[in-house]
Order: structure tokens, then C-alpha cells, then sequence
């Protein structure tokens, strides 16, 4: 249970280590190689998601001139995110402040450069090493989810200027709030593997930036057809399949837990993809792929915060309810508020992360998850959504402004109509 | 000589093929193109943005032949591509003056 | 070993289980978190051959104007089959008949909804959850494989209907036969893995499904060359990677069982894909890259129920084998037949299922596996195969002439001719 | 520990395994189900670097009318290694040979088709069945590498004659000198994951071949663009994923070696990436995704020796190393010697390899790896560099000089210009 | 009749086609090609490797039309495909002497 | 004025361009066609289904030439796309009537 603690944002991290303390009195902390093997394997597996999986799922939906663009961002951000957490993130999301006061909002600086990880050191049952380079992976994605908003019409270096920042000013903070020992996870909120951390606030960002950015030149007007879905099937079916790293690793431990929450996964998926098929099939009397797809990915969104607080059957409703609240969020909302989120980041991780972090509040259960029963509140998820939307809001809109000031966000109409790739990168498909 | 140019249904490429050798005709060249007439198109529709798509895949079909020979080919062309169906295409038919086999330099008739 | 008993498919499950009581006695069953990570990877493997694996091995197969139509029955599949599995299959296939009479058919209800898993349930020395949704992956890849038979030319709506009728009355029970406590366990028939229960039925229901349907539409006569078979080289590597999961996977620990059965699954896939190779070679002068990708499959397949019962040499055997006759079965004697099986998943999947099925029966090695010793013979696994094939084949037939009748099988000739992926799905690749 | 001693290369494996005794007197070697469990995923992980990471990676790179013949290459090797690994090439790396004195650089037949390899063999706390499935692996992409070289102008039939003798008279023996007690390991060269058997002997074996066979024909003059870098980015990020297995799977562990492993594998990998895409930013204004990838397995390429003997901050340095000095020796050098290695093996693997090579010897820390201590010294590295380049390189020639005379190399020029996938296999892409 | 042949921008297609639509010509052809001018094209690098990409993507539109017609049809793609930028294209008219429609055998003006 | 057509080898387009503009020709458009004539394909067989592909990849050149520049043009083509091998293609001439440059507004030859 103790390893749950470190992803559950139960009471404040830190709380939860000094807590565990009297347990292990006797029973001193031991690494066991059950644990690190599903552990080291998440790992893999949610890299797994950003590249290729995420990278191919936009390529496949952008057009064909700015395909290369695309994935690039994707690859570029997980290596700029990888040094950067190295060197900073992981110490502001994970280590304790020295300052009691600042500790709930920001952690200290004394694992900067993984500072004071040796080979000794464990979180839970596995080796701090492998700790440290799972919670890498989600820093990776996060970013990378955003940049489907602005698709298609983003300089390189904006991008790059971009995630950098956001991810030490926005997602490190809000990791730390949740799972580090920061206010949110003191206050009860419930997120297992990252409804709130990754998704709202990837989904937040996504919206504020597709608004600053304005919209793709002939937008509206001229087609912006995904050039070619195979490469979306490809990234939404390796999402799904390295989603397990995501939700059953966050259980950090080999035991039924994970195993719940893989299943939960599972089920919310399902259901959510064939829901959102069937809504498309009744209103456009045609089932697309890219609607199943779509789907797919909105309920892994949703029962994210949820899979180790609910039973399976909890799971087929939270995917039922994300399938179709995405699908008219991304499909018809979207169009009537005619803002161009290129391939609706908001419609899905922002609604999916808000269905999922509520519907966690209902659904979680005592008999799935002890810890269920002292934090499952509707209000409190309610709180926690709150705090996350009004902070990465604002961080967000700050950062693109100064990098719209200083360098600028977008390349020149013509480069745009020109495509990205041969523009930006000097390279192209045949 | 002439070209004569033809617009036809691509699954129907083999049969005007055939029916070209059929009749002594054994060049040709081909282009995928798309084409827009009375042939209605279709719609796609991703996450709500609507595409009518108007333009239809067809091939383009070029046959250099000597005139005497153009009202044979026509009637191979229009035999072989027809379904009857809209959309079946057009023949086009115009005059060219020099024809070159680049391979031998020979011309005009030679050169087919 | 005990966890072995689960899908070697010896004694009925229950009889194990039983039989597993005085041997615990002292030993209650425990958790074995080495088992269950190598479980919750091989779950994700398994998840994987399907999507992308499968998608893309067949999506490569199709012409262009197809391809979505294809990858998307293999996703679509995909969610159905696991919401079906949660509601009411997974009981169906592994849970003990109230009625010792109709147990030796048919499982019971019990467990539908994954009624009565809970955080304690163990199978074996992994959470039941794990067990359940490892099972899942299996009921998912079996109706998908059968989709490459009538791969270009059935409608999508038939395609949900015949796979979800198929999976409750046709796998679920075959599964319960042979691992879920029903006959053809009880009569010794050996399946590692799954030859009968997932490639022979499969196999079996694709071959009824093409001649059912008939050929497509200008089969024979215009080209229906793959469009891109480096698609088509990612889905069958994957297929192999994946498989992994499947063969070793089914030992239910990470042992020196499984370590066997991946020994043995790379052998015998590499010598399939050789000889399918220089056969070709031999015939038609050139080797193709899609003869040795079907010759990899074909040794996959015909390893599989055999994984964990034959040495190494036995797997080389059995590979060249099914090397041999699968490419005689999908090439020559189809040609000879003129029936349209789209893919060949009869004579890679059904063929291969039974030359492994039956060399299992032949090879299986006291060394490798103690009860290879007891079960293990050719006429017992014939016994297996013919079962299956007469049930399989009236079954799968029934359904699918119900549904022609109640909705019909086939898209229009115009349709078919126009492509589905633009008719069905309203979607097209540029 | 024992563990790392399979693979650390420090002194002979034999030596290892006698000095063992003593240490398991009391204590008999035994199974570790999570180390199993993790072993299992690293093999699945590695094979998942050929196919399809390695085999898309460079299928993207080359011309559209050589994508098929290039993809195949990586599959067909894969089964070819496979069954030679399994007949004699395992045991050559692996097994004592009788001679003493042969044993420096050859291994015995005694492990031939897996002889001796039974149900209860251990190497290390794993069954030996996974460590000659995990070991079969890398003598699978070892000679997948090398093909990049030689890419586009290859004959398939001389590319089977090549890549197999290569597996038994250059990989098997190299192997067994650094792994499986010969004279390299003996004397203290440190290569923890194959930075010298695998990278090194790979890039010099690419360089000779390139220079054999001659540049590609109009190199230089037509354009030779890669046709379609979302393959290759599909890939590398699949070789990155991959890569996991490959070097915190050489830990033979799932322990905090196996973290610190994956860790530096992370930091090191983004850093050589950033560090060619900013490098060729600043050289030619543009930053390519080419450019990128390129960068990723330069720095996986050259963390591989250090991974479990390094600390993160000098990951850090080695990749930032082997990202300027990869991009200097495939852009710059290349340029300037002119010799067309196709898809630069040589410049990757091999520069990175040297690179790695060395600067493990510089930045070993026997904080992280106790055996760093006695072994670490960039003289000693340098010994190990030297003898495998000589004898890799001599061996490679001859082996390639016999191959031309007896059926020669390259197809003929009408052919190379028709493309391979037709002229060999006779298959094209739409 | 004549054919009138133009080559333009891509991103202009949708209005040369509402601009003819416009004068009441609803059958057209349209072919990908790549240009070569005086519109200049763009360098890749591959590894140091430099091509350069001189020609640039095009789009050629072929339209049959009697006679009569031909000057409002080249007014009409001239108002549509013009940026005023470098590259904008060109047109071309060439007589045809028999036009046929596959469908119905309907002959010249009919055709159309 | 006139269209100079040609079919040639794909691998030839760099050096025909280079002799077009050795000959001061500044413009050309390109196709990707399919060609069918003397050259025999190839077969390609996927699990023993034979598909003959009898049609080959070729560039269709095209280029607007005044009347007098058509011989030059010709040789020039004719010189850099030969290899003296089967299927190097042919060399088409047609009138053409107008020709106008899309940017200018400019006519005839001032539009070439
Ligand atoms: N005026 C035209 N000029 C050039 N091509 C035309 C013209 N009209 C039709 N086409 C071509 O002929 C094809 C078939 O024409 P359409 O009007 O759809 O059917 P039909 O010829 O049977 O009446 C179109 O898709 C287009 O490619
Ligand atoms: N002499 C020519 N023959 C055929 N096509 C031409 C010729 N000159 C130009 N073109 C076509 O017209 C396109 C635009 O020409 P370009 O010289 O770049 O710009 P502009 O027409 O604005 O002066 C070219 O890309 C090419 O496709
Ligand atoms: N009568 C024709 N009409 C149009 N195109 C032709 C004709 N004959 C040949 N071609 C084109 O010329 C190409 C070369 O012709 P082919 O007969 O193969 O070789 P060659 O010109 O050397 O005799 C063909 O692939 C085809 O594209």
C-alpha cells in the first residue's frame, strides 16, 4: 500500500513518509525486484506513449506538408524535457522544501541533478533511480500533449522556449501540489496517474495557447483533412497499450492494484471509444476511425485519476460519460465557439481530465482502495480542478506572451501556407 | 497524327488497354488525375470539420496515333470505358505535328 | 507449476484447483510479484498484437482504398471484445458451471461483470484482475484474426455483430473446453497457448466466413496488390514481439517455463520464416518480403500451443514444418481451390494451428514440462482439433447466415468498387 | 552483483563464476522471479529494436524503390541470427572451451543447439533459457546494423553469406572475448551493455563494407533523399524504447543497476539529440528531424558501455560528446573522405561506440558500480577498442572478398537503378 | 473547341473552380505536377547532404470549351489563381477537333 | 507558339532540364505518368497472385516554346533523355493558340 502513497497524493508525500516510518520500525524498507521489473517496464512503456505513439498520432491528423513538424515536436520535447527534469524538475516536483510554508506550492533544490540519489535509495520498493525516471516519462507527455492545439502553425523554437518553461513553471509546481507533498494532495484531492497533473492541465495550457496562437491560416475555409489515419491508428493504439505503464505503473508495485487498474483501463477505453463511434454514427450516420480513435483516447484520459480508487463497473460509466461529453466538446462545442484547437487537446484532455477527476470523487470505492474512503469527495476533486485550471492558466498565458514578445509564436503566412517542414525543418516527404 | 486524350474511370484501364492492342495500338500513356463534371463527390467529415470532396480520381489516358486511325480508337476507348454510369468521361482529339522516338530519332509515324 | 496447470489445459481448471488444495495446505497461495509484473507486461504484449500489430499487418495487405476500413475493424474489435469479456464472457469461459453436466460446454455466470474479483483473488500466484485481463487480450485477437478472410468486402455493422455473436457463442465456450475446466482439457489435449483455441478456431471460422461471403468483387481478374507492405512489416513484427506475451505469457510466471516457451517461439519462427522464404525462392525465383513475414506468422502460430512443452530442436522442427505447409496452403492449394480467403487466415492461422496442435502431440517433452508426460499424444490432440473444427464451423456459419438475412453480409458492388474506407467510414488517406 | 558479472565484461565470466563459488557456498544460486520478469521484457524490448525499430529507421532513409528490400534485410537477418544463435553461435560466445588456451578467444561446441541448457540452468538468479533468448538478441542487430551501410546496392543472396558468417567468425568470437571469458574481458575491459561488441564491431564492419562495395550508383550526383522520415521517426523512437532492454536489461537485474542503467540512458540519449540538432541549427540554420534522431542513437550508441558505470551527470557529458563528434563524423568527414556510407553506421556506431568507449573509461564510478574501481581506465578501454577494430576489420574484408568471388555483391547497375524491391523481390510500394 | 490549360498554385484551386463554376463551366480536369520557372525552390539537407528542389508543386487545370468561351474562361482562372506573387502560372489554349462523351456517345459541344 | 510534349526516363529529368536551359528555356512543367509501349514490365506475385505490371514509371516534359525555338528544343530533349535502351521515350509537338502569363496579365511570348 505504502507505494500507492506516492502516486495517490493521499496526504502530502512527505506526511506519508514520516507516517509510514512507525510501520517499518521493525520492518526496514527493502527493494523488491517483482516491483522495480512492472516498474522499469512502465517506464518503457510510457515513454513508449510520446514516441512514437504520441508524435504519430498528430502526424497522422496534420496535413501532409507539416507531418515532419509535427513529430519532431514530439521527439525534441522529450529530449528537452528529459535534460530538464534531470537538471531541475524532478527536485521542484519532488524533493521537500526546506521552507515548511513554500513546500506546499514548490518543492526545494536538493535533488537538482539527481542530488542525493544514490544506489541506495528507494521510493517504496524500488530503486529511487527507477522512481525518478518514471515520473521523467510523465514529464515528458505533458508538454507534448499540449502542442496538438497549436499544430501546424508554431515556430520550432517558440515550441522548444515554450515546454522548457512550462514544464519547470507549471508542471513541476502542479506535480508537486498533487503527488510531492504540496497542498492539493494534502487536501484529499484523488489522482492516481494524473487526471488533474497531466491531463486538465496539459488540456488547460492547450486552450490558452490555441487562443493566443489564433487560428491556422484558412482555417475553415480550406481543408485540413488528417493526411493519413494509419499513423494515428498506429500513435492512439500504441497510447493505449503504453497507458498501462501509465495508470497500472502508477500503482508502483506488481500487485492487485495495478492489476485493478489495468483492467479499469481497459474497460473505460472500450467504452468510451465504442460510445463516442456510436454518438458519430447516429449524428453523422457514419462511424469514423479517427471518431474511435478519438474515443479511445478520451476515456484512457478519464479514468486516469480514477483506475486504482474504482471497481471495473465504475470504469464503464466514467467511460461511457467521457465518450460522449468529449465528443461534443471536440466536435460540437468546439464549432460553435469556433476557436481552432488543430486536434483538440482541450475537447479531449481538458474535458477528460475534468469528467475523470469528478467522476473519481463518485465513483472511488473503499473496497478497490482503502485511502478511497477518507479522500473520495466530489467537492474536493472539485477543488482541485479549480486550483489547476486558475494556476496553468495564468502561468500559461504568461509564458506565451513573453516568448510572443521576444521572439514571436508563429512563422509568416506564407511559410505557414508553405508547410513547416520544408520551412522549419528543410526536410520533406515524398 | 493525332493525340487522342481520353478521361476514364481508373478501374477501367485494363479493358482500354486491351481493347487499344486489340485494335494495333500499342503506346499509350497514362495520368492520374482528378476530375470534376456531373459526377457528384463525396463528403468527409473529422470531428465535425465537413470536406466536400468534389474532385474525383480518373485517368487520363494519351494515344499518339496516325490519323486514319483516330475514329477506330475513339470507338475502342468508348467501348471499353462505358458502364453507362455517370462520371464514365470524356475523348478529346487533337492534332499534333511532329512526333520524335527518341531512343532512334525517328519521326512522325516512325515514331509510334 | 501450479500456475501452469491454469492454461496448459490439463485436467479441467477446477480438477487443478482441487487437486492444487492439499499441495497448498500448508502453503497458502501468495502473490508472487516477479509473476505477476512478467503477467501485467505480457498483458500489454498481447494488447499489442492486436493494436497495432494486427491492424497493420493487414491494413498493408489491402489496397489503399481500404486500408482504414481494415485497421479500424481490427480497433473496433478490439473495444467491443473487451467490454463483451468484462460483461459477460470472461464467465462464460472461466467460470465453473453450477451444473457439472453443462460445465464440460459451457462456464457459468458468476463471474460476469467480474462478479466476485476482488483485491484478494488470486489465480495462481497473480491477481485475478491480471489473469482475467491477460484472458481479455486472447478473446480480443481471436475474432480480429478472423477479419483478414473478408478483409475489403463486409460491412462494418456485420463485422460488430458477427465478432461480438462469435465471441460469446463460439470462443468463449471453445475456450472453456479446452482451459476453463470443460472436456477437451479433461481429455488431455495439450494447448500451450492457445493452436486450438485461438488459431484453429479462428482459422476455421475465417475459412467458413470467405466461402460464406464469397470472393470480392473482380477477384481473380484486377489487381488487388498490397498497397504497402511496410506496414505490413511493422504488424507482423509486432505480432512477434507481442507473441512473446502470448507464449511466454502463458506459463503465468516468469520461469524457467517461460523461458522456455521464448526460446522455442524464436526458434521455430525464425526456421517458419526461412523456409517460407527459400521455398518461395525455390518456386518463383524471388524471395518476398510478404513470404517471409507470413512464413514468420505461420511459425508463430504452430508454436504456440506447443511453447511450453517442446525443446528447442522440437521448435525447429515444428517450424519448418509449418513453414512448408502453410506456404502450400495459402499459395498453392488456395490457388487450386479458388476460394477468397483476403489474408490467408486459414491457411496460415488454420493450417498452422493444426500441424502445431499436432506436433505438440508429437514432440512434447517430459524434460521440458512433467505433464507432457502424462498428456501428450497425437490422437488425443486430433481428438482436440476435430472438436473444435466440426463446433467452430456449424457455429460461425449459423450466425453469419442470420445476420446475412437480418442486415446483410456485403456492401453494394459500387461500394465495394469505390472503397470502404470513403462509403463506411467517410474517410480517406491522401 | 553476480549478475552484472555476466555482462560487465570484468574479468573472464569463468573467473567470475569460480570466484562465485565461495560467495554462494552457503547460499545456492537461485531463481529470482523479478529479475526473470524484467529479463523477459528486455529480451522482447531488444528484438523490438530490429523489428521494427531498426528495420523502419532505415527504411525511411532510403529511396521509396528500396524501402521493401531495405526492411527485409533487418527481418530476414532476424530469423537467420536466430537459427545460427541457436545451432553454434551461442555457444561459441558462451561456452568454456575445453583449451585453455583457446579460450581466450574462441568457445567451446558444448553449448551447441542449446545442448546442456536444461529446466534448471541459471545464469545468475535468471533461467539460462531467457539469458541465451536475451543474448540472441544482440547477436541479431549487431549484423542488422551493419547493413545501413551498404544500403540500396546490396544482393539479398550476399547479404544472407555476409551477415551469417559475420555472426560466427566476428560477433561470436569478439562476444566471447569481452562476455564470455576471453581475453578482453579478462583484461579488464569495460562494456556494460556492447559498446564495443556490439557498436564498435557494427561501425567498423560498415566502414569495410562500404569501401568494398563502392558508392551507390549517382552518388553525389542524383538525389538520394530519404523518402519518408516518419519511418525513421517511428524507428529510433522504437530503438530508443528498445534500448532499455538492451542496456538497463544488462544488468541482468531488476535492480538499482538496472535503474542507474535507464536513467543515464534517458539523460545521456536527450543530450547527444539536442546536441546535433543545435550543432546543425548553428551550422546550416535549420534543425532537422534527421538531425535529431541521428543525435538519439549517437548518444544511445554511446552511454551503452557506461550505462551501469557511470553516474548521470557523466551520462551528461557522454552524450554531449558523442553528439557533436557523431555529427562531425557523418556530415563533415564523411563529406570529406567521401565514401558513401549509406545510412552512416560508421559515423553512428562506430565514432559513437570509440567515444562511449573511452569516456567510460573515464567517468566510471565505483559509487555506482563497485567493479568500476578495479577496471576503469581509459588505457585499458582503448586495448579493448584496438584489438576489436583490427580483428573486425580483417575479418570483415576477408569474409566479404570470398563472398564477391564466389557470387558477388552487387546487383548490376540497370538494376540498382530499377530499384531493389522489384529487381529482388519483386514487390513495390503504391 | 478548344482546351484551355492552366498551371497554378495549388492553394488556388478551390477558386479558379468557383470562378469557372461561376460562368457556367462545371466539368474540369486537374493533374499534380511540379513546376519549373522562374519562381525559385528551396534546399533540403539531409546529413550534409544538399538537393536542391527546383521543382516546385503545381497544379495543371485542363478545361474543354467551345470556342466562344475561351476568353471569360481565361479571364475567370486569371481573376482566381493571380497572388501577383512570383510563380503564379500560366495558361495555355490549344484547338481540339472532336470531343466525345464516353457515357452517351454525344459528340463536340454536346460533350461538354 | 507551340507545346513541345515529351515522355521520358524519370532519371533523365535533371540532365534535360540542364540542356533546356543550356538552350535559354527557363520554364517547364512535369507529370508523373505511366507508360505502356515496346519496354515489357515486370510481374509481381504476393502468395502466388500474379499481377503484371505493364505500365512504367515516366516524366512527361512539357514546354511552351515559340515556333522557331522547336528544333532546338527538340534536340535538346532528344540529346539528354536518349540512352540508346528500349522506352526512352517520344517527343511530341502541338500547336498551341494563346498562352498567358497568370502574375502579368502578359501574352504569347511575353508570358513564357
Ligand atoms: N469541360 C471539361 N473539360 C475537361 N475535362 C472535363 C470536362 N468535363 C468533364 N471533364 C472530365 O470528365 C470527367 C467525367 O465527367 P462527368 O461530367 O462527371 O461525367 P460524364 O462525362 O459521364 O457526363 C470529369 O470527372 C472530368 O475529369
Ligand atoms: N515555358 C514553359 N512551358 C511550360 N510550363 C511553364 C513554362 N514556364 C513556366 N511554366 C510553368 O509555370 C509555372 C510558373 O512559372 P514561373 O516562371 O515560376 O512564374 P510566373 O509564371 O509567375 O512568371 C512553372 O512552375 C511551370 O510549371
Ligand atoms: N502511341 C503512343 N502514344 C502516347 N504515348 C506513347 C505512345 N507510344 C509510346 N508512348 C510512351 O512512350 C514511352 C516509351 O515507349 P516505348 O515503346 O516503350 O519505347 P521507345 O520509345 O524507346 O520505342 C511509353 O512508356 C509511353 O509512355
Amino acid at each position: 500500500m505504502t507505494s500507492r502513497n506516492l502516486r495517490a497524493g493521499l496526504p502530502a508525500l512527505i506526511a506519508a513518509m514520516l507516517a509510514a516510518v512507525p510501520a517499518f520500525a521493525q520492518d526496514e524498507p527493502k527493494l523488491d525486484t517483482g516491483d522495480t521489473a512492472w516498474m522499469l517496464t512502465s517506464t518503457v512503456l510510457v515513454l513508449a506513449m510520446t514516441i512514437p505513439g504520441l508524435a504519430l498520432f498528430y502526424g497522422g491528423m496534420v496535413r501532409k506538408k507539416n507531418v515532419l513538424a509535427t513529430v519532431m515536436q514530439s521527439f525534441a520535447v522529450t529530449c528537452l524535457m528529459s535534460v530538464l527534469w534531470f537538471l531541475v524538475a524532478y527536485s521542484i516536483a519532488f524533493d521537500e522544501n526546506p521552507s515548511e510554508g513554500l513546500n506546499a506550492y514548490f518543492g526545494g533544490f536538493g535533488k537538482a541533478l539527481f542530488g542525493g540519489v544514490n544506489m541506495e535509495s528507494l521510493t517504496g520498493t524500488i530503486p529511487e533511480w527507477v522512481f525518478a525516471t518514471f515520473q521523467m516519462t510523465f514529464a515528458i507527455i505533458t508538454p507534448a500533449l499540449i502542442l496538438g492545439a497549436i499544430a501546424e502553425r508554431m515556430k520550432f523554437s517558440a515550441v522548444l522556449w515554450f515546454t522548457g518553461l512550462w514544464l519547470i513553471f507549471v508542471y513541476a509546481p502542479i506535480c508537486h501540489w498533487v503527488w510531492g507533498g504540496g497542498f492539493l494532495g494534502g487536501a484529499g484531492v484523488l489522482d492516481f496517474a494524473g487526471g488533474t497533473v497531466v491531463h486538465i492541465n496539459s488540456g488547460i495550457a492547450a486552450l490558452v495557447a490555441c487562443l493566443i496562437l489564433g487560428p491556422r491560416k484558412g482555417y475553415g475555409t480550406t481543408s485540413m483533412a488528417p493526411h493519413n489515419l494509419t499513423f494515428s491508428l498506429i500513435g492512439a493504439s500504441l497510447l493505449w497499450v503504453g497507458w498501462f505503464g501509465f495508470n497500472a505503473g502508477s500503482a508502483a508495485a506488481a500487485n492487485a492494484l495495478a492489476g485493478v487498474a489495468m483492467a479499469n483501463t481497459q474497460v473505460a477505453t472500450a467504452a468510451a471509444a465504442l460510445t463516442w463511434m456510436f454518438a458519430e454514427w447516429i449524428v453523422i450516420k457514419k462511424p469514423s476511425l479517427l471518431g474511435i480513435l478519438s474515443g479511445a483516447i478520451a476515456g484512457l484520459v478519464a479514468i486516469t485519476p480514477a483506475a486504482g480508487f474504482v471497481a471495473p463497473s465504475g470504469a464503464l460509466v466514467i467511460g461511457i460519460v467521457a465518450g460522449v461529453g468529449c465528443y461534443l466538446a471536440s466536435v460540437h462545442i468546439k464549432k460553435a465557439l469556433k476557436y481552432d484547437d488543430s486536434l483538440d487537446v482541450f475537447g479531449i484532455h481538458g474535458v477528460g481530465g475534468i469528467i475523470g477527476a469528478l467522476l473519481t470523487g463518485a465513483f472511488a470505492s473503499s473496497m478497490v482502495n482503502a485511502e478511497a474512503a477518507e479522500g473520495a469527495s466530489v467537492a474536493t476533486q472539485f477543488y482541485g480542478i479549480i486550483a489547476t485550471i486558475i494556476y496553468c492558466a495564468i502561468a500559461s498565458a504568461i509564458i506565451l506572451f513573453i516568448i510572443k514578445a521576444v521572439i514571436g509564436l508563429r512563422p509568416t503566412a506564407a511559410e505557414e501556407e508553405e508547410g513547416l517542414d520544408i520551412v522549419l525543418h528543410g526536410e520533406s516527404v515524398q | 497524327m493525332k493525340i487522342v486524350m481520353a478521361i476514364i474511370k481508373p478501374f477501367k484501364l485494363e479493358e482500354v488497354r486491351d481493347a487499344l492492342t486489340g485494335i494495333g495500338v500499342h503506346g499509350l500513356t497514362v495520368t492520374e488525375v482528378k476530375g470534376y463534371g456531373r459526377q457528384k463527390g463525396h463528403t468527409e467529415i473529422y470531428r465535425g470539420a465537413e470536406y466536400a470532396v468534389n474532385f474525383l480520381p480518373k485517368l487520363k489516358i494519351e494515344v499518339a496515333v496516325a490519323a486514319d486511325l483516330v475514329k477506330k480508337v475513339i470507338a475502342a476507348i468508348s467501348g471499353a470505358a462505358k458502364t453507362g454510369q455517370i462520371g464514365d468521361g470524356k475523348i478529346f482529339v487533337y492534332p499534333i505535328e511532329h512526333a520524335v522516338r527518341i531512343r532512334t530519332g525517328e519521326t512522325d509515324a516512325d515514331a509510334l
